[in-house]
C-alpha cells in the first residue's frame, strides 16, 4: 500500500468524571480520604473569595493590577493535588489557589500585587517557581528542573502551568519537544480558559484539541473537563505516577473558563457575550464540587457558610498583616538587594548616590 | 484641531494613514475587538475590518516574522508588541531579517513595517511591563528607532514611520499615553525621522533627554530658571536612531555643558552614544565633563519603589547644579 | 463515555510511488509530461554535479563553506516542480536545485558561496527569496507572503523548505499555527535528511513522524518518501492546488538523506557509520528516477552521458563568469549599499571615512 | 604547561572543572559527538557521558530556558549558542529570567550558567556567522560578559565563569580560535571577572580595546613605537560588565589620550560607555577627543568584504596618530 494512513500508538483521551449537573460516573471516581477532599474544597473557596477581596482592594487603589482565577480553582487545584512536597511547582500567573494550597501565603500574594518584589520569596521548604508574567517561558525552565531531577536520581515530578494563549508561543514548542526527547518527569497543565485576553481560543489555533498537540512531541496527551476537580485530580495523579516511572511527560488539558476580567486593568465586555459567561456559570467547579461532597456526606449548608467565614477572616487577617508589613517595606534601597551575588563596584555607587539623594530630600521634607 | 491624549492622536495616525493607503495592516495580540491593551488600536477593526486589523495568536516571532513577509510582497505592516517587555521573542527576526532583508536581497525586497511598543515605567504596571532597552534597536544597523514624548509629535512621527520604506521600532512610553493632552491638527502631519528637536532654548546648559523623561527634564530647567536664574537648553531627541547629533552638538559648542537624561540602566544605555558623540565633535567646547541622570545598572523594581528608581527633577537639578559649578 | 479516545478527522498519510528498486505504482503515477520530466532529470543531475564542483572549488579556496544538497534532489525538484512562475519559494538552504530549476544562476550561487552578497540578488522576475541560514527563521515570512497573497486576492502558493532540524525551533510552531489560523495558501517542505548536522532524527524529537506535527496546527500533514521525486510530486501538487482553493496550509515531510558533509566544515565520520551512508546510496533518487526514465523510453545511457556532459560544460561556464565577474566586484564600497534606502548622515561620514583609507592604501601600494 | 590554540585551552576548561564538579553539565547543539563545531567540546561525552553533555534538539531558547530551570536546581550548566548570531533566539530567555530570576524569587534561586558563544569576524564564515552585538548582554542587569583574548586567559576566565554565581555571557572571538597558541598551565588557574588588565605599559595614549581586535591594536602600539618612538599604554578589558573602570581612567589620568578599538558597530556600541566613563572620571585630564575604531554602523558584510569592514593596525595607526598630533 503505497498510500496509506500512519497509525500512531499514542491515542488521546478525553476524561471527565463528575459532570455539570453533579452526575458521577462511579467506575473513575477516584479513592480520595475525605479530609483531602475537604481541603481541595476549603482551598477552591478560599481562591474563589479571595479574587473578590483582591478586587475591592485593586478598585480602592491599595494594590495594583491583578489576574483572576475565578472559574479555575478546579483546574489548578485538582492538578496539584497529587502532588507530594518534594515536587515542584512552576506557576504562570492564573493558579494562585494552587499556589496557596502548596504554601504559599496570602500576604505575599497581596505584596506582590501591591508592587512589593518581597511578595516573591519563596521560604526553602516550598519547591515553587515565582510567577511567570512573560508567556510560556515557564515552560523551559520546568523541564531543566525535570531534567535535573533525574539527574539527581529523585523521583519527583514537575508540574508546570500556562493558558490556552501559551501554547502558540515558541517557548511552549520547545519545551514539550525537549521533555520528549530527554523523557523528563514533567506534567504540562494548560489552563485552557478559552480565552488569552481578547482572543478566542479558536483564533488561538486551528488545532481540534489543544491535547493533541503532545502527537508533535511523542508525550502523552489528555483533554479533561477543567471544572471537574475529580478528572483533572484523576488525570493529573496518572500523568505524574508516569513521571515518577520514568515514562515521561504529559501534556493535560483543563477545559476550563475564565468566569472574570483578564486582569483588573481588562474589559471583558469589549469581546465577549456575557450569555457566555452565564452558560459557564452554570458550569462552576466549586458549585459543582460542593453537590459531590453534600452527596458523599462531607458537607452540609451549615458546614460550607463556616468554611466561607472561616476563609473571610483568614482573608481578613492577611490583608491586615500585609498593609502592615508594606508600611514597613518602604526603603527604595532594597530595589539593589538580589540583583547579583556581590554587587559590583559601579552599581555599589549607584546605591550609594541614591542613599544621599534619599537623606538628603528626607533632609529637605524634614526642614521644609 | 483637537485637544488629545496620545493614545488618541496614535489612534488618529491610524485612521488617516489606513484610510489612505490600503497597504498598511495592523496587527498584534489583542489589537482588533479589544483595541489593543492601551486602546491604540481602538476602533480600528470596525472601521477597516478583519482584514486590515489581525488579531494575532499569542506569538511574537510569528507576528514579526509574517510581518516580513507581508512588507516583502509589498505591504505596511505595523506590528504592535503588547510591552517591550515581551519584543525579545522576536529579536532574532528584527535582528537577523527585518533589519536585513534589503541587503539580503540586495535591494529586491525592503522592509517598510513598524514595530510599536509601549515601554518604561511610571504607570504601576506588572513586573516585565516597566523596563527600559531602546538601546537593544538602536544598535542595530539597518533598523531606525523613534520615541516621540507628547501626543502631536507621536502621531506625526507615527505616520512617517509608516511611510518610511525602511522598518522602525518605535517606542511608545507609556507613562504619557493619558499623562496630558496637546492640540492635534486635523489635517495629516508628518514629522521627520532622524531629526531631533529644541524645545527649550537657553545658554547655560544643554539637557538632552525623550520619551517620558522630557517632563522631568523640563521641569527642572524651569525650576533652575525660577531658583538660580539658569538658562537650560532642552533637546528631545526623537529619533534614537540615527541620531541628529548635528543639533545636540550645536547646542553644547554654544552652552559648553551637556547632560544626558534617561531612564534606561546607565552602563551602555543611550546616554553613553551620545556622550561619545559630543566628545567626538564639540570636545573642545566642553567646560565641564558631561553628566548622566538615569536608570541605575539594576532590573527596575516593581511599582511600589519604582518612583525612586525613575529619574525625577529633584535628581535632575542636582546633577545640573554639579554641573554648572565645574570650574 | 466520560473516558473515551478522542478522534480527529485529520489523518496523516505516507506515500510512495516509485520504489528504491524501481517499482512503480502505476495507479499513484502522476500524468507528467516528457518534457518536464526530463527537465527535473537534468537538474538532478545538475544539482549533483555542482555540488561536486563546488566542492572542490571549495577544497581550492577559491570559494568559502557551503552546504552541498547530494541526495536530496527528488525532494526539493519535486516540490517545486508544481509550481507556475509566479508562485514563491522561500528557501532554507540544501535546495541549490530547486533554487537552479526556478531561475536563479549558477554564477549567483557561486558568488555566494565566495562570498560576495551580490550573490544573493533577486531578479525581479523571480519569486524567491534569499536563501536563509538561521534555521526555521524564514517560515514566518512564507506565512506572510501568503496572507499577503490572499489580501491580494491572487491564487499563488507559498513553498518553504527548512529541515528536520527546525521542526524544533519555535519560529517553526509559530509560523505554522499561523498558518492554519489564517488558513493561507503556504505549503511547508520539510527536507528530512535524517541529520542536523551530527544530531540524528531520533534525537530530534520523540514524534514518530514529522508530518504529524501538522495535527498540532490543524493542516494537512504528509509524509512521502523523498528520493521518490513522483511522490514528492504528487504530494506538492495536491498540497499546491490545496493551498490555491482556499483550503490553507500542509506540512509535507520528505523523507530523504544527506549523502555527503553538513557544510565542507563539517566531518561526518564524527558522528555517523559509513554503514548508513552506504545503505541510503542504494535509495539514490537520480538512479530510480533514471531508471523509471528509461523504462518510460525518455531517457537510454547515451542520452544520460549528454546529459551529463552538457551539464558540465554549463557549470565550468558559470565558473568561468563568476570568477571574471568577482575579479570585478572588488570595491569595499559596497558593503554600504542596501542597508537603508537613504544611508543616514553618520554612515556616509563612516563611508567616506572608509573611501579616504582606501586611497591612502593604494597611494601608499602604489608609491610603496 | 603546554602550548595550547584557545580551543584547547577552553576545552582544557572544561576537562578539569567537570573532573571536580559534578553539577557543570555542558549542553548545545553538536556539542556531543561532533564536540562542537569548533571542536571546543571534543572529548568531552566520551569522558563524562551523555549525562554530563548533552546533545540538544535545535531551539536555542529551548536550551537556555533549559538551563535556567537547571540552574536553579542547583546545577552549574554551561550553554553553547553555536554562533552569537544564533542567541537571539534565546534573548527573552537571557533578558526576562537568567538575569532576574535571583531577583524575582528573592535570592531564593540564582542562575550560575554560563551561556557561551563563537561571535566575530574574521574566519570567511557565512552570512549571520559573522557580528559583534556584546552591547546586547552588556547592558542588562544581573548579567556579566565576558570576551578573552587568547589561550591562556580564556581557559581562566571560562573556570571563573563557570564558578561564578551570577550568569556570565561568554563571547568566544572566534578569530581567536587557532590564530596562535600559548603556554597554558596544567594547574587550574582562574582570572576575575570584573578585572581588565594592561597588556602594555606607555605614557603617550592608551588603547582599550578587547577580543579579536588586541591582536591589531598590539601591533599599532608596536608600529607607533617603531615608526614614531610613541609609547602606547594598551588595556584589554576581558570583562565588559561590570567594567573595570578604574583601570582604564587610571591609564589615561597618566597618558591624557584614549582610543577604543572595537569590531561592533559604532553607534551605541561598547566603546561609547568606555568613552562615558573616562568622561565622567577623567575628564580633567582630557587632552583630546577620545577616538573610536569601530566596525562600521552597517551590517557586516559578507566575507569577501570583511577584511575592509574590521577595524585593522593600519585604521588604528591613523587615529592614533590623529589622537596624538591634537593640540
Ligand atoms: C510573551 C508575552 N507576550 C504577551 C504578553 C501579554 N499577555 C499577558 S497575559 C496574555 C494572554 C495569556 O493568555 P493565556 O495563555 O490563555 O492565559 P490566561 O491569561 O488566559 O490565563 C497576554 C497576551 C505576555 N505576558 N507575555
Ligand atoms: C537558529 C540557528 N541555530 C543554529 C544554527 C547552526 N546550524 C546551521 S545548520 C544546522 C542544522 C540544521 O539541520 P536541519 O534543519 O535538519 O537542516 P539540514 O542542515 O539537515 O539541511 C545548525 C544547527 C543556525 N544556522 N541557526
Ligand atoms: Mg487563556
Ligand atoms: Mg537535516
Amino acid at each position: 500500500m503505497p498510500r496509506k494512513t500512519i497509525n500512531f500508538p499514542d491515542k488521546i483521551e478525553y476524561i471527565s468524571i463528575l459532570d455539570e449537573n453533579g452526575r458521577l460516573d462511579k467506575s473513575l471516581e477516584p479513592d480520595l480520604p475525605q479530609d483531602v477532599l475537604l481541603r481541595l474544597y476549603r482551598y477552591m473557596v478560599l481562591g474563589r473569595r479571595f479574587d473578590q477581596r483582591l478586587l475591592n482592594l485593586q478598585r480602592q487603589g491599595r494594590i495594583g493590577t491583578f489576574p483572576p482565577i475565578s472559574g479555575q480553582e478546579a483546574a489548578h487545584l485538582g492538578a496539584v493535588a497529587p502532588l507530594t512536597t518534594d515536587d515542584w511547582m512552576v506557576p504562570a500567573f492564573r493558579e494562585t489557589a494552587a499556589e496557596l494550597y502548596r504554601g504559599r501565603s496570602l500576604e505575599s500574594v497581596i505584596l506582590g500585587n501591591a508592587g512589593f518584589s518581597e511578595g516573591s520569596s519563596i521560604p526553602e521548604d516550598q519547591n515553587m517557581f515565582p510567577m511567570s508574567v512573560p508567556i510560556a517561558t515557564q515552560l523551559p525552565h520546568a523541564v531543566g528542573l525535570g531534567w535535573a531531577i533525574k539527574y539527581d536520581k529523585k523521583d519527583n515530578i514537575v508540574m508546570v502551568f500556562f493558558g490556552d494563549g501559551a501554547t502558540s508561543e515558541g517557548d511552549f514548542h520547545e519545551a514539550l519537544n525537549f521533555a520528549g526527547v530527554y523523557q523528563v518527569p514533567v506534567v504540562f497543565v494548560c489552563q485552557n480558559n478559552q480565552w488569552a485576553i481578547s482572543i478566542p481560543r479558536s483564533k488561538q489555533t486551528r488545532s481540534q484539541t489543544l491535547a493533541q498537540k503532545a502527537l508533535a512531541y511523542g508525550i502523552t496527551g489528555v483533554q479533561v473537563d477543567g471544572n471537574d476537580i475529580l478528572a483533572v485530580y484523576t488525570a493529573a495523579k496518572e500523568a505524574a505516577d508516569h513521571g515518577r516511572a520514568g515514562k515521561g511527560a504529559t501534556l493535560i488539558e483543563c477545559v476550563t473558563y475564565r468566569l472574570m476580567m483578564h486582569t483588573t486593568a481588562d474589559d471583558p465586555k469589549r469581546y465577549r457575550k456575557d450569555e457566555e459567561v452565564e452558560q459557564w456559570k452554570a458550569r462552576d467547579p466549586i458549585i459543582r464540587f460542593g453537590k459531590y461532597l453534600k452527596y458523599k456526606g462531607f458537607l452540609d449548608d451549615g458546614k460550607m457558610k463556616s468554611i466561607e467565614t472561616e476563609v473571610d477572616r483568614e482573608i481578613q487577617d492577611a490583608v491586615d498583616r500585609a498593609e502592615a508589613e508594606m508600611k514597613k517595606l518602604t526603603d527604595p534601597l532594597h530595589m539593589f538587594e538580589h540583583i547579583y551575588a556581590e554587587l559590583p563596584p559601579h552599581i555599589q555607587i549607584q546605591r550609594s548616590e541614591m542613599a544621599r539623594e534619599l537623606t538628603e530630600l528626607q533632609k529637605e521634607a524634614d526642614h521644609g | 484641531m483637537a485637544k488629545m491624549t496620545m493614545v488618541q492622536a496614535l489612534n488618529l495616525a491610524f485612521k488617516q494613514t489606513m484610510a489612505k493607503d490600503p497597504r498598511v495592516i495592523v496587527m498584534g495580540e489583542d489589537v482588533g475587538l479589544d483595541g489593543g491593551v492601551f486602546r491604540v488600536t481602538d476602533g480600528l477593526i470596525q472601521e477597516f475590518g478583519e482584514d486590515r486589523v489581525l488579531d494575532t495568536p499569542l506569538a511574537e516571532a510569528g507576528i514579526v516574522g509574517m510581518a516580513v513577509g507581508m512588507a516583502a510582497y509589498g505591504l505596511r505592516p505595523v506590528c504592535e508588541m503588547q510591552f517591550s517587555g515581551f519584543s525579545y521573542q522576536a529579536f532574532h527576526q528584527v535582528e537577523n531579517h527585518a533589519a536585513r532583508l534589503r541587503l539580503r536581497s540586495q535591494g529586491r525586497f525592503h522592509v517598510p513595517m513598524v514595530l510599536r511598543a509601549p515601554y518604561g515605567g511610571g504607570v504601576r504596571a506588572l513586573e516585565h511591563h516597566s523596563e527600559s532597552r531602546e538601546v537593544f534597536w538602536a544598535h542595530i544597523p539597518g533598523l531606525k528607532m523613534v520615541i516621540p514624548s507628547g501626543p502631536r509629535v507621536a502621531r506625526a512621527l507615527l505616520v512617517s514611520a509608516i511611510q518610511d520604506p525602511d522598518p522602525v521600532i518605535f517606542y511608545e512610553p507609556k507613562a504619557l499615553y493619558r499623562a496630558f493632552r496637546e492640540d492635534v491638527p486635523d489635517e495629516e502631519e508628518v514629522f521627520p525621522i532622524g531629526k531631533s528637536q529644541i524645545v527649550r532654548e537657553g545658554t547655560d546648559l544643554t539637557m538632552i533627554s525623550y520619551g517620558a523623561m522630557m517632563r522631568p527634564t523640563l521641569e527642572a530647567a524651569e525650576a533652575l530658571k525660577e531658583k538660580k536664574g539658569v538658562q537650560a537648553e532642552v533637546i528631545d531627541l526623537l529619533t534614537l536612531s540615527p541620531l541628529d547629533d548635528a543639533l545636540f552638538t550645536a547646542s553644547v559648542k554654544k552652552t559648553g555643558r551637556a547632560m544626558v537624561v534617561h531612564e534606561a540602566p546607565m552602563s551602555y544605555g543611550p546616554g553613553a552614544e551620545i556622550i561619545s558623540r559630543l566628545v567626538e565633535k564639540s570636545f573642545y567646547y566642553l567646560e565641564a565633563p558631561i553628566e548622566r541622570v538615569t536608570g541605575a545598572d539594576i532590573t527596575i523594581p516593581l511599582f511600589s519603589r519604582e518612583s525612586s528608581y525613575l529619574p525625577n527633577a529633584a535628581r535632575i537639578i542636582r546633577k545640573a547644579e554639579k554641573l554648572l559649578s565645574a570650574p
